[in-house]
C-alpha cells in the first residue's frame, strides 16, 4: 500500500507527507529520483530519518522526527511554508484520514469529545496542495468504513481528495462518488465494497492488484 | 553614528513584562522555543498571560511550565497534541484555547508585524474554526476576515545576535520566531551566541535589529534544548 | 532523492512568455533589476503587456526598452519619477498607469505569493490612492481592502542560485525580488552566479528552491548592472 | 536649519531621512551617537554615501545614492521594510514639503497636471513613523507660504506632522495650529507670521533662535 502510494510521485514534483503512514512513502523513493520533500515547520528538501545519537536538536519534521538535509534544501519561517502551500507551489500531498467522503470531503483532525488536539497545518495541506490523497486503512479499529456517503466528524476541507489508497484497495474520487481502481493482491471486488460505506463504482473487466 | 547596544541580563528583560500580558512564544517543538526566558518567566510570577505559540510543547517542557504554575489564562495555538496535560487544563476549562490553522496563525502575526489590520483568505471557511468569524466578499467571491495578531511581549529563541538586536536562526528553530519578532511591543532574545557589531553578515540577517528591544546572551543550554529521547 | 534541476537557456526561459502576459519585474532602481531578461523580452516581442514594477527605472534602461518598443499597455508601480519618458508616456494616454503605495505595492505581492485574496490596511485611506477601492469595517474601524497581486511572470534578479532555484540576493538589490519570486505562475531567474546543488547555505537562502522555475546564468554582467554616473 | 533639525534625533532612534534636505542631517551627528538610519528600500544601519568610484553597484537608498554600510547593518526585502514602518519601529522620519496644513496634514507627492510621479514610500513614512517632522524652505520659489490653513494639494497624509523646520523658523502644529518655537538668527517673529499662511501662535516672552 505505502509502495504503491510512492508510485503517485511524478518526477519534480513538490510533495508533503503527512504524519503517520505518509512518512514511510519516503522509504520507497529511489536515490536518483528527482522530488522535494517539503515540511511546514520549514524545509524544503527533506533528507533522511536520523536516529537519536546522530540527530540535529535544531532540525526536525513537522511530526516531530529528527530529519537531515540534502544538497539544496532551504530553511525558511513558518508564513514562508504555508505562502508555499497556499500559493500552489506544493503539487501533492499525502495525508492520513478519519473519514472521506465520496465527495471528497476529508475528515482528520477532530473526534468531538474525544480528540481535539488542534488542526495544526492539515487545513491548509488539505485546502491547497495541488493533489491530495489519502493513506488509510480501509476500516476503523472497530471494523466501521472510513470511505463514507458523508463526513460524520468535522471537516478538515471540502472536496479535496482525489485518491484514497488503503490496505484493500486504490480508490479514486470522481464526480460520481467513488470508484475502484486497484485491489490489494487476495482481496476481491466484493470484499472492498463490503468495507467501504458509500457506493463504489466496479471497473469494467479485470481489476488491477498492487 | 554607531548602532545602539541593546543587550541586558534575563531578569531585567523579563522584569518588564506586566500581570495580564499577551506574550508571544516562539518555537514549534523544541527548536526555537526560549526555554530560558519562559523559566525565568516561570520564576517572576507573572499571572493571567494570553499565550500566542504554534503548540505547547510537551507536559513538563517549555510553555507546560507556565500553564502548570497556573500563570495563563488563554491560549491561541495551533496544536497541542503532545500535551497531554494542556488538553487536560482545556478539558477542565482551566485555560481557554483558540486553534487556528496553523499557516493562518502564521499570517495573522505577520500582519500585526507588518501593520497590517488583517487579512482575507478562504483558508478554513468550510470548518468550525472559521464558523464565527467576520466574511466580506470581494469581486465575488467570499473570504474570512481573519484578523492580525500582536502582543506586549514577544519571546524569542535565536542563534546569533549582535548587541543592536540583528538575529540569526538554525535550521527548523527559525518557524514562527522572525514573525513574532516583529510582531510586539516588546521584543525579547535570548541568544545562544553574541556577536559582536558586524558578527551578522548584512545579508543574512533574519531578524533586524529595529524590531527588537532586549538582547540576553545564554551560557551554557539546559537540557530542555537537547534531543527528545521518545 | 535528488532535488530536480530547472536551469535552461535565456532564450527558452523567456519563450514561456505570451502576448499580454501579467509580468512582475524585480529591481529598485538599478540593484535587483533582471536586465538581461528584459533585454531577451525586448528582443522576443511579447506585446500587451502589464508590468508591475516599483519604478520604470530610468530612460533608456531596464524596462524602459520595453516602454519604447510599446510593448507594455499597464504599469502598476509607486513612482516613475526618474523616468521622463514614462511620464510622457502616462500623459499621452499610451500606458495606463496604476500607482501604489510602496509598502502596499510590496505587501499586495506578498499576499499574492502568500495566497491570500487581500489584506486590510488603513494606509493611503485618506489619499486619491485608494478614492475608490472598497472598505471593510473591522472591529468598528473602517480600512482599504487592498487585492493581491499575482502575474503570470516574475523575471527576478538574483546574486547566486543552485538548479533547483535556491536564490540569495546581495544588498539592496533583494528589494521586490523575494516577494516577486513567490507570487508568479513562472518565475524566471537570473543568476549572477550558479552554484552547485548545495552550494547555497540552507540556512542562507532568501528564496527556496520551490518557488522557482527557471533559472539563467548570467555570463558578463551588460554596462546596464554597473553604478550609474549621474 | 538642517544642524537644528538634527538636534531632534535622540539617542537610540531609528530614522528615516526622505530623500532630499532631510539626508543632509546625517551630516551633524556625531561619530559616537547612537542611532540606526533607515532606507526604505532595504536596509538599517546606513553608512556614509560613497564617491561613485567607491560605490557598490547594488548599495543604494531610496533616493538612489551609493551608501555604505556600518557594523551591524541588515538588508531585508521592500515587505520587512515597510513592516518596520507600519508596525511603529519607525521612530522617527523626516520629509520635504510642498505644504503643510495647520492640521498636520502633509502634501508632498504631486502637483495636479506637473508632477505626478507616484508617491513612492512617502505615504506610509508619513502615516506610521512614530514622529514626523518636515523640513522645507518657509516659501516655495515665488514666496508663497508653504504653510497653510488648508492643503491645496493632494495630501499624503492626515494629521501626521508634529514639527516644522524651515530656513525661518522651527514651528510645531498644536491642536490649536501652527505654533512659534524658534526663529532664525536675524529673522523677526513679523517676517515669520508674514511667510506662514495661517494663524502663527507666538510664545509669550523672548523666542530662542537657531
Amino acid at each position: 500500500m505505502v509502495a504503491r502510494a510512492a508510485a503517485e510521485i511524478a518526477p519534480g514534483m513538490v510533495v508533503n507527507l503527512g504524519i503517520g503512514l505518509p512518512t514511510k512513502v519516503v522509504n520507497y523513493l529511489d536515490a536518483d529520483f528527482p522530488v522535494c520533500l517539503h515540511t511546514e515547520n520549514g524545509l524544503s528538501g527533506i533528507g533522511p530519518t536520523l536516529p537519536v545519537e546522530r540527530a540535529d536538536r535544531n532540525l526536525i519534521d513537522a511530526g516531530g522526527a529528527y530529519v537531515s538535509t540534502v544538497p539544496g534544501s532551504a530553511f525558511f519561517d513558518s508564513a514562508v511554508s504555508f505562502a508555499l502551500v497556499r500559493s500552489g507551489r506544493l503539487d501533492l500531498t499525502m495525508l492520513g484520514a478519519f473519514e472521506v467522503s465520496q465527495a471528497g470531503d476529508l475528515a482528520n483532525w477532530k473526534i468531538p469529545g474525544k480528540f481535539s488536539p488542534g488542526a495544526g497545518g492539515g487545513i491548509e495541506l488539505a485546502q491547497k496542495a495541488r493533489r491530495v490523497v489519502v493513506l488509510t486503512t480501509h476500516t476503523d479499529r472497530a471494523g466501521n468504513p472510513k470511505l463514507k456517503a458523508d463526513c460524520t466528524l468535522p471537516v478538515t476541507a471540502r472536496g479535496c481528495v482525489s485518491r484514497i489508497f488503503t490496505d484493500l484497495a486504490v480508490i479514486d474520487v470522481t464526480p460520481e462518488g467513488f470508484a475502484l481502481r486497484e485491489r490489494a493482491e487476495g482481496v476481491s471486488a466484493a470484499e472492498i465494497v463490503g468495507a467501504t460505506g458509500a457506493p463504489l463504482a466496479l471497473p469494467a473487466g479485470d481489476i488491477p492488484t498492487f | 553614528m554607531r548602532l545602539p547596544d541593546k543587550t541586558t541580563t534575563l531578569e531585567e528583560a523579563v522584569a518588564g513584562i506586566p500581570d495580564r500580558a499577551v506574550v508571544m512564544v516562539g518555537g514549534f517543538g523544541v527548536p526555537g522555543t526560549p526555554f530560558t526566558l519562559i523559566r525565568e518567566l516561570v520564576r517572576q510570577g507573572q499571572r493571567g498571560l494570553t499565550l500566542i505559540k504554534n503548540d505547547a510543547n510537551e507536559a513538563g517542557m517549555g510553555v507546560d511550565h507556565l500553564l502548570a504554575a497556573g500563570q495563563v489564562d488563554r491560549l491561541i495555538t495551533t496544536h497541542i497534541g503532545l500535551n497531554a496535560h494542556a488538553i487536560a487544563m482545556m478539558n477542565a476549562g482551566e485555560i481557554e484555547v483558540e486553534f487556528c490553522a496553523q499557516g493562518i496563525l502564521a499570517e495573522r502575526i505577520r500582519a500585526g508585524g507588518a501593520g497590517l489590520a488583517a487579512i482575507l483568505t478562504d483558508i478554513a471557511a468550510d470548518t468550525e474554526l472559521a464558523a464565527h468569524k467576520q466574511r466580506v466578499e470581494v469581486d465575488g467571491k467570499s473570504y474570512v476576515v481573519e484578523t492580525a495578531l500582536r502582543a506586549d511581549v514577544a519571546l524569542i529563541h535565536a542563534n546569533s545576535a549582535d548587541p543592536f538586536g540583528n538575529l540569526d536562526y538554525v535550521a527548523t528553530a527559525r518557524n514562527f520566531n522572525p514573525l513574532m519578532a516583529m510582531a510586539a511591543s516588546r521584543v525579547i532574545v535570548e541568544s545562544e551566541r553574541l556577536q559582536p557589531f558586524g558578527g551578522l553578515a548584512a545579508d543574512d540577517v533574519h531578524t533586524p535589529g529595529p524590531f527588537v528591544d532586549c538582547v540576553v546572551e545564554l551560557g551554557d543550554l539546559s537540557k530542555e534544548y537537547a534531543v527528545v529521547r521518545r
